[in-house]
């Protein structure tokens, strides 16, 4: 297949395949690349509906109407009662109960089968959206933010502070203490009261003040 | 991090429009999806089977009734495992007060309210008896039930909605139609068929087997509106006022 | 050929609406974009003949999400990084 | 309006299809007037400079426009006497109804949120001021 051929096949006689596939990978692309858990989840819904429309699309039939019986072709219609009423005064045997229909009319409805599965698949679609913003709303009032870089630091320091067994946690903080008191005694060896500022230990996060000051009272 | 996870969504779109040229066209009467003896025995004999005109609610509910019944607990475990997430989070967690007004509910909101929300109950309950022969069915009947109380919580406010309608009543209500539809299920079961062949209930109901499973399918459908009713209110309540159940929005 | 104006005109609008929800970063115009993205698949939907479907997603989709959404962004920052 | 409504009907009742043909042509100027009045709304809320004129713009025309275009449809549908097409024709008309409740409901609902979140309405000297600065501007 040269390459002309293969843009006519894909872009003008299957353009709608190409257009859920830019879907898909809108959503696939908002899920791995986006950073806010709201996004993310919106990310994930159009995903979710662009699976669903392609399942939907499946099932469409040229000059065919929805799948709902007509009234001529109900079994149980009203005009099947009329045919089955005039039958009764001819032919016996074609008046026993409802017929299926002929192939021929098959081919006048769509295909019912996706339209049932993806039914379904929208209203569990919303039950665990729901279940996941219910988690994202726990994950802000744990840490703070919904913001995935920010978490992971979150994350990073919750971990260090949690998995550090004391007997290292003590080391290091004696390190540190070794660390501020020299540099205290340079800064008092040369400016006063700029210095000492300076050479205050550069991480201000909550979980260097809170080692700190542990091990305070033992002094 | 962006232009790395561009690496693996490009993949996959070169990948899925290589497969895209063997799927059918655009309403394509010979696609595999429309030859299929399944679809087409759905399509010939619904009517037969079930006189059931709307196809669809006919495989959604006896057909495939089984899937359904899952489906509809899948919702319910959705809906308790919010509950059990957000309840109790936020204690002794000052409310956010930064973009709130002090207001009554609005005179002219509160009673068109109070003017269509009996008139959606009453659609909700069309939609969900008339899925037989028309679009609809327990599904959208119950998120439309659901919708009402939302209204309600929306226009006053959640402790108005909940009067009516509290969490324990909720879930009452879901298991209640979980319960329906499967007892509807061990009915037919215990009357000799197999489980869900409401065909059975012929042995029970004065009326022949089609319209037996005419009138399991709306038994069943009731039990699926309830369910998602139920839990959609529960998703809207726990979610607007992060578990407390007061004071939503 | 098969595709007519009408179905390739709506799903054009599905790729610009969810492009839109997912560019703003306020992420109440965000669920906001996202109601109008599941009216128009609702739309497409019931143009496809998928009757039942299209009901279903404009009350869900378009209905309970949407609100639930706008529910949990008013107890989260509404402003997002990216 | 209604007389003339009435002596449609009147005429569609003597003559068959033609009174029908009447009916249609009303259904579809009718949708034609809506379709005018949705493309002023949406006009306006481009065009206009704050939130209430906006919302002014948006409330208004979108009810009218699609009452308009619902009773169009409504008309149009009818094609025979028949206890259906009545049927779907009472159908659209609660549509109608409901729209022209709920609509400017939820219009009136969004000024009320804007008015207590401290939006204030643009007066003259707010709009001299803005036109000041485009003409500084340019």
């Amino acid at each position: 297949m040269d390459g002309g051929s293969l843009v006519s096949e894909l872009l003008i006689e299957r353009l709608n395949y190409c257009i859920y596939v830019i879907l898909l990978l809108i959503g696939l692309w908002a899920m791995l690349a986006k950073r806010n858990l709201v996004k993310k989840l919106i990310g994930m819904s159009i995903f979710q509906t662009a699976i669903i429309l392609f399942y939907v699309s499946i099932a469409v039939k040229k000059d065919a109407t929805i799948p709902i019986y007509l009234a001529e072709h109900d079994p149980h219609g009203s005009h099947a009662q009329e045919s089955a009423d005039q039958n009764t005064t001819g032919n016996q045997e074609s008046s026993q109960g409802p017929v299926a229909l002929q192939p021929e009319t098959v081919k006048g409805y769509a295909n019912p089968l996706p339209h049932v599965l993806m039914l379904t698949a929208i209203v569990v679609g919303v039950a665990t959206l729901g279940l996941a913003l219910a988690l994202t709303q726990r994950i802000y009032q744990g840490y703070g933010t919904i913001e995935e870089d920010e978490l992971l630091d979150k994350l990073d320091r919750a971990d260090e502070r949690a998995s550090v067994s004391p007997l290292i946690r003590e080391k290091r903080n004696e390190q540190r203490r070794e660390a501020n008191q020299r540099a205290r005694a340079r800064a008092a060896g040369g400016l006063v009261a700029k210095g000492k500022q300076k050479a205050q230990p550069k991480r201000t996060s909550p979980r260097s003040s809170v080692d700190e000051e542990k091990p305070e009272p033992k002094k | 991090m962006k232009l790395f996870s561009l690496i693996p969504v490009l993949a996959i779109g070169a990948l899925l429009l290589w497969a895209g040229q063997d799927f059918p066209k655009w309403g394509d009467l010979a696609s595999p999806a429309s030859k299929s003896s399944v679809s087409s025995h759905f399509i010939a004999k619904t009517g037969v089977d079930t006189e059931v005109p709307n196809m669809v609610t006919a495989v959604l509910a006896d057909y495939r009734g089984f899937d359904t019944m899952f489906e509809t607990v899948v919702v319910f475990i959705a809906g308790t495992a919010v509950i059990a997430i957000l309840r109790g989070s936020s204690i002794g967690r000052p409310r956010r007060k930064d973009h709130e007004v002090e207001a009554e509910p609005d005179l002219i909101v509160t009673n068109t309210v109070r003017l269509i929300v009996p008139v959606i109950q009453i659609f909700a309950f069309y939609v969900l008896a008339h899925g037989h022969v028309s679009p609809g069915g327990g599904f959208q009947g119950g998120v439309l039930m659901g919708a009402s109380f939302i209204l309600i919580a929306l226009s006053w406010d959640l402790e108005k909605a909940m009067a009516r309608f509290p969490i324990e009543r909720c879930l009452f209500v879901a298991a209640m139609g979980i319960v329906l539809y499967g007892g509807i299920g061990l009915l037919s079961m215990l009357l000799g068929g197999e489980f869900l062949d409401y065909a059975e209930l012929e042995k029970i109901f004065p009326v022949s087997r089609g319209m037996a499973r005419y009138y399991a399918i709306l038994g069943v459908e009731i039990g699926v509106g309830f369910t998602v009713a139920s839990i959609m209110f529960v998703l809207y309540a726990n979610l607007a006022s992060e578990g407390r159940l007061k004071e939503g929005l | 050929m098969g595709l007519e104006i009408f179905n390739t005109f709506i799903l054009l609008l599905l790729v610009v609406a969810a492009v839109t929800s997912l560019w703003v970063k306020d992420l109440l115009v965000s669920a906001v974009v996202f109601g109008v993205y599941s009216f128009l698949m609702c739309l497409l939907w019931a143009e496809m003949g998928a009757v039942d479907v299209a009901f279903t997603e404009a009350t869900v989709g378009a209905g309970i999400s949407t609100v639930v959404l706008v529910a949990t962004v008013f107890h989260l920052r509404r402003k997002s990084n990216d | 309006m209604d007389s003339f409504f009435l002596a449609t009907l009147a005429i569609s009742g003597q003559d068959g299809n033609d009174g029908f043909l009447l009916l249609q042509i009303l259904g579809w100027l009718l949708g034609i007037i809506g379709l005018v009045f949705f493309l002023g709304s949406a006009v306006g809320m481009v065009r206009f400079p704050d939130f209430y004129t906006r919302m002014h713009a948006a409330g208004k025309g979108d009810t009218l426009s699609t009452m308009l275009m619902l009773s169009g449809f409504g008309l149009v549908t009818i094609e025979d006497f028949s206890i259906g097409s009545f049927l779907v024709l009472l159908k659209i008309l609660a549509v109608v109804l409901f729209i022209y409740l709920t609509t400017p409901t939820s219009s009136h609902a969004l000024m009320r949120a804007a008015f207590e979140d401290d939006e204030m309405p643009m007066t003259e000297e707010d709009l001299k001021k803005t036109n000041r600065k485009g003409q500084k501007k340019k």
